[in-house]
């Protein structure tokens, strides 16, 4: 830890801020539904979801606040939308069912990718939380690729409204495969997973899944209209200011 | 028309042994033999129970994308999972004996079927959320505890289970105002304002007096109410207001003294015109909850309907 | 001016307040629409309502202003939920366009008959503001009248619509003559209208209206089912936090 | 299979006419004979232009909901409906040469039509409102000027009358910054972030370089473009750079330099892969107006029918 160089240190701490975001974000989408959820179980495994992925984005936090001291409550309730870095797939209202779980679909499964790899990184706080994670998230992948099952075999509407979904996230996930500046170095050295070797994996298992689920997957944009993690939704403010608003409308407050 | 002639349940030879059964401290059982009124009875109490739980959801649940810290949001998430999963026992409680969970579900949404009165009051701040937690929970704990101890096996167990959680949500309730009353003079200010809109609720959510409580006697003498309603509200008081005075908040009642004789802290007299407005459920704010419910309901139908074909078509498959 | 008791100043000040929040509630749910109306021209309609009301809200403020010296945006954008003095019925979510344009109809009927008491009040400055809107308010109504009229009378889902709508509002309408606290004392005295003697002149011209409209009133609550004005929906605290985030965010500015 | 052969329009002799009529400043009105490719390319245009002021709507009608002080909640709903307005003139411009409201709105919803690049980018910070009125709409008003001169009347009228509110909107966003500028660090901070995010985006909605600019020679004869992208843009900068540096911020372009011999401000290279992504319309940003645009549509069918059958009725009964 003590080895690393500045450069690698501010590109760690970017990758657990981006980490973090999507995470947080995904998470403050997912609590939304509890209390709203199409059956009673649902809500609870939502709730389950969104606790899990708060957790996630906590240990990121705290993953940087181990390079930088920076406080972690200070940076989810104190940023403004531009020091934000998560993904926009991420910032999309909850839309409907199908939406909400095709994104958790096609999230977790980059999710899972990403931590197995990250369980081979030089950098070992890194490898202990990936390890500790993968656990939770198979358990989500496998609850949101069933539902994806059951949406896309189950009615024509339940079909119409995931292809729908998939139409809007597909070339929205491209976003998560961007590499922060200075990435691609710190993957070379062994430190953080390498983005380019993950996409095929994550794209080949998504598209056997959505195949198998009678869905179609549209076609990817340009590579030119793949945007990098400071570019944000218009979503994102909206979101950021609800999430924010009780946490910053007493600046004296010490403690919440 | 029915023309049978019931057999006065009172008569029944089977009702002696029931109620010695009772008298033992004995659980029933879903198959063991009950009086019918008893069945009602539970089956009424057990659903409006649950039916609380659901609706409960609604006024915390608003304020998880509102909490102002991690942990917070943590807690919250948690808490209002709890009650979903309290909702969960306590339908399965109702269907032991007999009751559906779409009969119960039909019951909520079309208005016919009561749910606690507290869950009628707006959520307006985020204190509220702390609030809730340490009166509207402590005054289900008092209840539930006595509960705990009810005839009715399912039930009985349910609530044990329950109160355990609902004992952590009390006190996180309690840690989230202590807080607040001991923070700047926003939080300070709006952990009283919720005092101020809370505390009267959480009296009335105990249930009228007991000279106004119709099923009290015979819910009594079945094990069913092992307490008062006045008995629960008072160890509620008594338990409660100290804790309030102490973490500096006042209480919203003029009239409120300390009984040296009793060692009981005595109320001032309650709107009961409130209680039963809220209760029998035409203000707007029930109008708004059910809105909600039926919204979430409705707007899941087809999700439902998705599940039901998958699960058919995975059925016809493996018996292929 | 300055012969007004401490009391009847209190009681104004509430009034005022009450004013300008069911203005301001109503200005903030009609602005959700301006970019996203069912036809261009109403974009511009419902911009049109929305500054007017908003320009209602900072007169009444004014009006607050003139007896304690407040400050209209530190009234606005300040306050929490449980300060504020809105009736429900304005604080309901936009809704359809149905919704929103049926919550108008009432809220115009209203206002115009406040308006026209108004008018005759023994306190000048109510008296010449209330002389003033009036003109912009029959204009509105208008407006609003004729959209229940086109509605009610369009397509069986635009009388639907419209039909559902009102068995929410009308029975949240009542709150809109449930006196504040002091309220009667200065009806009597000539300061403020008399709401009890307003309510069934607005019910008569609605009732009417909506009857011609083919639509059918639905029952009143019982009389202890009114909430007072300090007793606020959930939705109220959802529209201040976007309403107020970006002013509360920063407690240094001094200018916005 | 059409296989008729059409008449070189180049040998039409009402050409000539036409032309001669242009070089005189003489405005051409609707009624008149023009070529049809003058048709075309100003059908082209306002309905871009239309359909821009439309799309235009949305990223600073987000913000109305929450701008921080009522009156500058009052000023943006001014704003957003002139805009509106704008719409309005330019579709009715547009129908002057034939083409028809549905038509145009359908090449819109459809993804077919283009809208100025500028409005693909997201309002992300309440200053971006303040940022847009002065830059964009600055650099709007600098084409719009140019096209008020241009041959065709209805547009030309249009675009004297949209430029006078336009100046207006570029006072306001140009105060506002101004403001924040000299405001607290949060405010100076969030108005140097919106010069960041939209700097290059202004210089870029003015359109490609002169040599990449496929349709200026033609336009320019016809008197509908009086100026070229690069000349626009230079007048574009030259009024704001000085103004901008005044207020204390910093441009974000590290070649920006002023060329005395010229007079001029000289930028540094322009991303242009970045803007025609954006033109193209792939983008996410791009996706979400749109979708934006057509949830407002389709929300809105049954508004549109309803009013259709009530205008039916009225008109059966007036007949009666």
């Amino acid at each position: 830890m003590t080895d690393l160089t500045p450069q690698a240190r501010a590109t760690l701490i970017l990758r657990f801020t981006a980490l973090a975001d999507d995470e947080l974000i995904l998470a403050q989408r997912n609590g939304e539904w509890i209390g709203h959820a199409p059956i009673l179980e649902e809500d609870i495994a939502l709730a389950n979801l969104a606790q899990d992925e708060l957790g996630h984005a906590e240990t990121w936090l705290r993953l940087r606040a181990e390079l930088d001291g920076s406080d972690p409550d200070a940076l989810a309730f104190g940023r403004d939308a531009t020091e934000f870095r998560c993904a926009q797939l991420l910032e999309y209202p909850r839309g409907d069912w199908a939406f909400t779980l095709l994104r958790q679909f096609l999230f977790d499964a980059y999710e899972s990718v990403w931590l197995s790899a990250a369980r081979a990184s030089s950098y070992r706080p890194l490898r202990e939380a990936a390890e500790k994670m993968l656990r939770e998230e198979r358990f989500h992948l496998q609850h949101s690729a069933l539902w994806i099952q059951r949406l896309g075999l189950g009615t024509d509407e339940s079909r119409r409204r995931t292809q729908a979904a998939l139409e809007l996230q597909w070339p929205l996930s491209a976003q998560l495969f961007v590499p922060l500046p200075g990435e691609a170095e710190l993957a070379a050295q062994g430190l953080l997973p390498d983005l380019s070797a993950l996409r095929p994996r994550w794209e080949e298992s998504t598209r056997q899944h959505l195949g198998a689920c009678g869905l179609s997957v549209p076609a990817w944009g340009a590579p030119e209209d793949v945007w990098s993690r400071d570019q944000h939704s218009p979503h994102l403010p909206e979101l950021l200011a609800e999430m924010q608003g009780v946490a910053r409308a007493d600046p004296e407050a010490v403690a919440w | 028309m029915s023309m049978t002639t019931a057999q006065d349940p009172r008569l029944d030879p089977r009702l002696e042994a029931f109620e010695a059964r009772i008298a033992r401290g004995e659980k029933i059982e879903p198959g063991d033999w009950m009086p019918d009124e008893y069945r009602r009875q539970l089956i009424r109490m057990i659903s409006q129970h649950a039916h609380s739980e659901y609706v409960g959801m609604l006024p915390e649940g608003e304020w998880i994308t509102r909490a102002p810290s991690l942990r917070r949001k943590m807690i919250l998430m948690a808490k209002v999972q709890d009650e979903a999963g309290h909702g969960q026992y306590l339908y399965h409680a109702a269907e032991t004996l007999g009751a559906t969970r779409e009969d119960m579900m039909d019951a909520l949404l079309s208005g016919r079927a009561k749910y606690s009165s507290i869950f009628n009051y707006p959520s307006l701040t985020w204190a509220d959320v702390g609030m809730i937690g340490w009166l509207v929970d402590g005054a289900a704990i008092k209840n539930q505890t006595m509960l705990a101890g009810c005839s009715y096996g399912p039930y009985s167990r349910a609530m044990v289970r329950i109160c355990s959680e609902e004992t952590f949500h009390h006190k996180q309730g309690k840690e989230m105002i202590l807080t607040y009353a001991a923070g700047t003079p926003a939080q300070r200010r709006m952990a009283q304002d919720a005092l101020n809109r809370w505390w009267w609720p959480s009296l009335m959510m105990l249930g009228p007096h007991d000279q106004d409580s119709p099923n009290t006697a015979v819910l009594s003498r079945w094990g069913i109410k092992l307490k008062s309603n006045d008995e629960v509200r008072q160890e509620f008081i008594n338990e409660h207001v100290p804790e309030l005075l102490e973490a500096g908040l006042s209480i919203p009642d003029p009239d409120l003294r300390f009984d040296e004789a009793s060692g009981n802290w005595i109320h001032g007299p309650i709107n009961w015109d409130e209680f039963w407005a809220v209760v029998k459920g035409n203000g707007p704010m029930n109008r708004a909850r059910l809105e909600a419910r039926r919204f979430a309901h409705e707007d899941g139908a087809w999700v439902r309907e998705a599940l039901a074909a998958y699960g058919a078509r995975s059925q016809a498959q493996a018996a292929d």
